[in-house]
């Protein structure tokens, strides 16, 4: 593995040079907004027209995660017309230009693998051509986080805040203001390349080192996470008091669904103008009450806790039985974004001591 | 202040005069508090009340149907006075009979803005702006006071909309086209805002209806417009300006400026208030026969 | 012999939502009467000014129009007695978030027409069409409106 | 390939089931599909109306009959009636086929009992057709299918013909309150008919059941009583479908998708399965 060392002050110069090289640039910016005074700072993952006011490695995590840029929020898969009373389907032409995505946190990183689970032929055979095409011509220049906020929790779910999974160049702020510079795959080598004129040297693997397990103790865990899947897997935990008594606050609205990184549901419906239509997909929740509805009336999920025992689910064993991925990244998206405070560790911390009860409990002195 | 509520909100439970009380805990950090339902009378510990206490928590109570099997038939329920307005409003539209709920009343001298502003006090700069023009520090109609009520002065005159509803009105139309589309391009129809609006009460939203389809699903521009100018017009003179739906879009959206202006609008045309009066029809239900007219050909 | 049409550059498409007690009368009898106006407007006849919900404009300005008029009886003529009286507020509100949104309020139109008023009729559209005509094509929503035609584009 | 984009097929006949339900006879337009699409009983496709969205449905007719594909449905919700809206000569979409079949080799020499209720008729006939026509292989087969009202029974000329066939048994009920004064059947639910009024000998012999869950459900309670084994039990499930490839993420049973591991099930299967469906 090659490794170069990169000035901190430098990333306006290596955006500027992969913009020049026609690529289309994405990266942190802090988003422009009707002045207000209850106004909060958000960064936003965007396109860049130059490396001016891009804010890589500022903050904790960008809004929008890189999902959008790859399984887009709604597109077009089929276009059809009605014409002398016959149906003609057309192709839709997707561009898939090339793109880089610059300052994409380690927990963004690690979920494309597990969109790719779903979407790639690996499931099933059947290959969306929307999500890998995109995903072909995508490079992922990860940046490591330093600290976490209260709503971080990568450690728990087996990710490191320098974690490099997923990454096609990856950087680690080192404290002497300059980055050390990892290249993961041929993508991060071609991004290399173009910023060769100011990559110097080799990188300080030790200092490296040491910033990424500084940089661990910054980020709260939760015990015995792993445990968490085999309590899932018992049946009779299906039934938990515990889905209810947490769940019964959740509005259903699809925040946490939207905004994380793995979830990767959708719906498809056709639009019409005049004799022409389309046929979109377009992201859909697991938590609105129609998206398991039936047409005879019956719903499996009928009520708001059984939806979010359903997502619950599917992030810690859906993902890793049907798909063979990991299902949250924990990078607190969701909690950070829930209008009711529903915290997903709080669901994790129980799960985690009915599951460790009785042994575990009384051995571990760190337990709470 | 908060022991007294306690002590009522045991009473409560444990003379079955409600079923449960919805009220604030202590949230997963230390910046953020949860709704809590709290059913048994030693849990009553649990609630908090602070600047923190941003939910409005009145939104369950169109919920409340979710959960006949535990009973629930009697909701008690902690507000402030801004809640209390939402409640008031939902009992205007009978939605709910007064009966139906014991209100236990909160003082509050505001809320911040958002969490991550919250740094352990209240000040002018995390304050949110529903609260500096707010009239109803002190709660009106509440079956429960924790102290002394002080009397108090509604006869301050309307103010009129935040800032930023005027700052928007100041600009051209097309200005104010192209900001709402920028502004729509990052919204992705999760439906926070409806979710989280204690006035919208339909069992199924006119979004998820699909016979007809009014509203386009997908989450273009297109569809966003229709949705946003849906949800503001069905809110009109109902909305109560608790300013949850932006609080709660995880985009960022500032929604509620159309409850806002629209707030505006009812006022000066209709003179109507929403959220004083249990008894007066909301505008849009009623009409005179004097009301104006002059866009009228 | 009818007047000699002008031509313009542009020609708006206009939507006319109008109650058929009267409205439409009038503009049956403008009909009738072989008075001659505007082409440019399609009709939808409902029940009463009252029936209009403010989503069909929604929807019409979706279907890429470039203006809107929602019609019905005067005050006090409602065939349903108080349907009209409810229409005006319901708009009086909706107006004023159209123009919030940043939608021009010269493409909306609100009238009482009576089904003797044909030459109301005839004048209001006339008058609407100029006024949209002189705003050009509703350019900004149109954009909207096919979001996905540029992916029919080859590559 | 684009995995979202469906065959066109013309429909070639419509017949009007009751007054909400249609059957389409439908034919590819690509002659090479025509020739070369294959099936197995129990599988399901995506049928489009187009401008109306897509549905989920078993196909109908059996892989021994492949001169056209058949589907039935009734119209309940937006693409439902943008299909019953069609009429002849007119194109659909047809995605699939999808999802697993029934184990027929497992039948081979075995007495089978279909139990429908509604609608649920048409994942069945598939099958029935298909036994029908290999009928050396099986043993007796019954036919037990109820509905809400004589209206709604579908393939009502077929269900005379069965009952004319040697080797079958047809058992008809219609819900209390449903019957017509012509009514020759059972009145009765399926699960209570088939218990009390024809009461199946168990050896030998393997039950296919669909119908609405709480259905499935009171029926094999019913089976159950009369002796039935788990390994005696097979069923279709239909939950709400979107794409049918296991990405939409809507089918599932916990960890099972039944777009991809249904949508036929054992009932020792679903016993492991957590109960939402």
């Amino acid at each position: 593995m090659k490794t170069a060392t990169l000035q901190k002050s430098d990333i306006g110069k290596c955006l500027d040079l992969l913009i020049q090289s026609q690529k289309r640039v994405i990266a942190p910016q802090l988003r422009p907004r009707l002045d207000s005074p209850d106004a909060i700072d958000v960064l936003m993952l965007t396109p860049l027209e130059n490396g001016d006011n891009h804010q890589v490695g500022q903050g904790i995590l960008p809004l929008n995660g890189v999902k959008e840029f790859l399984f887009v929020k709604h597109e077009p898969i089929l276009a059809f017309e009605n014409k002398d009373n016959k149906v003609h389907i057309k192709e839709v032409h997707h561009k898939y230009p090339e793109t880089i995505i610059f300052g994409v946190r380690p927990c963004d990183a690690a979920s494309i693998a597990s969109q790719n689970a779903v979407f790639s032929s690996d499931n099933a055979g059947y290959n969306d051509q929307f999500f890998t095409k995109r995903l072909e011509n995508t490079t992922i220049v990860t940046y490591s986080c330093t600290t976490g906020d209260q709503s971080c929790f990568c450690t728990s779910v087996g990710l490191e805040p320098d974690s490099d999974r997923g990454s096609d160049l990856h950087l680690t702020e080192l404290p002497d203001n300059t980055l050390h510079v990892e290249i993961k795959t041929p993508a991060g080598e071609r991004v290399a390349n173009i910023l060769a004129p100011l990559l110097q040297g080799e990188g300080d693997q030790a200092a490296r080192d040491t910033a990424g397990k500084e940089a661990h103790k910054n980020v709260s865990r939760i015990r015995n996470s792993h445990l968490i899947k085999a309590w899932l897997d018992d049946q009779s935990n299906f039934d938990d008091e515990m889905w209810e008594r947490l769940g019964e606050k959740c509005i259903g609205c699809g925040a946490c669904t939207f905004m994380c990184p793995t979830c990767h549901c959708f719906d498809i419906v056709d639009e019409t103008r005049g004799s022409k239509g389309y046929r979109i997909k377009f992201w859909d929740s697991c938590q609105f009450d129609h998206f398991t509805l039936h047409s005879s009336g019956h719903n499996p999920r009928d009520k708001q806790y059984k939806r979010y025992r359903n997502r619950f689910t599917c992030k810690f064993k859906i993902y890793q039985d049907k798909f063979n991925a990991q299902g949250c990244v924990g990078c607190g998206r969701c909690i950070r974004d829930c209008p009711v405070n529903l915290d997903i560790t709080e669901y994790m911390k129980e799960v985690d001591l009915k599951a460790s009860l009785p042994n575990a409990l009384r051995q571990d002195p760190d337990f709470e | 202040m908060i022991e007294a509520i306690r002590t009522q909100a045991r009473n409560l439970l444990e003379n079955k005069e409600v079923d449960v009380i919805i009220g604030y805990a202590e949230g997963s950090d230390s910046t953020r508090t949860t709704p809590v339902f709290i059913r048994k009378p030693e849990e009553v510990s649990r609630l908090i009340f602070d600047p923190r206490c941003i939910n409005s928590l009145p939104l369950y109570l169109n919920k409340r149907h979710e959960y006949p099997q535990k009973g629930w038939k009697r909701t008690g329920i902690i507000a402030k006075g801004c809640d209390i307005r939402a409640i008031t409003q939902l009992i205007a539209e009978n939605q709910l009979t007064r009966e139906e709920v014991y209100i236990i009343g909160v003082p509050c001298d505001g809320v911040v803005s958002h969490f991550s502003k919250w740094d352990g006090r209240l000040h002018d700069g995390n304050q949110a702006t529903k609260c500096a023009e707010c009239d109803v520090h002190t709660p009106t109609d509440c079956d429960f006071f924790p102290g002394e009520r002080p009397e108090v002065d509604r006869s301050a005159p309307y103010k009129v909309s935040a800032p930023q509803v005027l700052n928007l009105m100041g600009l051209n139309t097309d200005k104010r086209f192209d900001y709402w589309r920028q502004e729509f391009d990052r919204c992705f129809k999760c439906y926070a805002c409806r979710e989280v609006c204690p006035h919208c009460s339909c069992n199924i939203c006119i979004t998820d209806r699909t016979q007809p389809n009014w509203v386009d699903q997908a989450a273009h521009t297109k569809g966003v417009f229709a949705w946003h100018i849906t949800r503001a017009m069905h809110l009109v003179g109902r909305c109560t300006g608790c300013g949850e739906c932006t609080r709660a879009c995880p985009m960022d959206i500032q929604v509620d400026l159309f409850n806002q202006r629209l707030k505006d609008v009812v006022q000066e045309s209709f003179g109507y208030k929403s959220g004083y009066s249990q008894d007066e029809k909301p505008p849009l239900i009623t009409y005179k026969t004097d009301d104006s007219e002059d866009f009228i050909q | 012999m009818s007047k000699k049409i002008p031509r313009h550059d542009f020609e708006p498409k206009i939507m006319a939502f109008v109650c058929k007690w009267c409205t439409y009368s009038g503009a049956d009898l403008a009909g009738t009467s072989r008075m001659d106006y505007s082409p440019n407007v399609r009709m939808v006849r409902l029940p009463c000014s009252g029936r209009i919900d403010p989503q069909f404009l929604i929807k019409t300005f979706e279907q890429g129009v470039d203006g809107v008029i929602v019609s019905g009886c005067h005050p006090g003529d409602c065939h349903y007695n108080e349907g009209n009286y409810y229409a005006r507020r319901r708009n009086l509100a909706f107006r004023q978030l159209l123009d919030f949104q940043g939608i021009d309020l010269g493409r909306l139109e609100f009238s009482w027409i009576s089904a003797a008023e044909a030459i109301k009729w005839t004048k209001v559209i006339d008058a609407f069409t100029d006024r949209v005509r002189a705003l050009g094509p509703h350019k900004q929503y149109h954009e909207l409106i096919d979001p996905y035609d540029h992916y029919l584009e080859a590559a | 390939m684009n995995i979202y984009q469906p065959h066109l097929m013309t429909i070639n006949k419509v017949i009007q089931e009751t007054p909400d339900i249609k059957t389409f006879h439908l034919v590819f337009q690509d002659e090479e599909m025509r020739d070369n699409f294959r099936f197995k009983a129990g599988q399901f496709a995506e049928y489009s109306a187009f401008g109306h969205g897509e549905s989920t449905f078993c196909i109908a007719s059996s892989p021994t009959r492949m001169d056209h594909i058949e589907c039935c449905f009734r119209s309940v919700g937006k693409n439902t009636a943008g299909l019953f809206g069609l009429s002849e000569g007119d194109t659909v979409g047809f995605r699939g086929p999808y999802g697993n079949v029934f184990p027929l080799d497992k039948f081979k020499g075995k007495d089978l009992i279909f139990i429908a209720g509604g609608i649920a008729l048409p994942p069945l006939r598939s099958v029935i057709w298909n036994v029908l026509d290999k009928a050396e292989d099986f043993g007796h087969i019954s036919i037990v299918y109820g509905a809400r009202t004589v209206e709604d029974l579908v393939y009502k000329r077929e269900i005379e013909e069965w009952e004319q066939m040697p080797n079958v048994t047809v058992v008809k009920t219609v819900d209390p309150g449903g019957e017509t004064p012509e009514w020759k059947g059972h009145v009765g639910f399926v699960p209570h008919i088939l218990e009390n009024e024809f009461a199946p000998n168990p050896d030998n012999t393997i039950a296919l059941i669909c119908g609405p869950p709480i259905m499935i459900k009171f029926t094999f309670e019913a089976l159950d009583r009369l002796g039935f084994k788990q390994d005696q039990l097979i069923t279709t499930l239909e939950n709400r479908m979107k794409c049918g490839l296991g990405k939409c993420g809507r089918c599932n049973i916990g960890s099972t998708y039944v777009c991809l591991d249904g949508p036929v099930f054992w009932a020792e299967e679903l016993a492991k399965l957590p109960k939402e469906y």
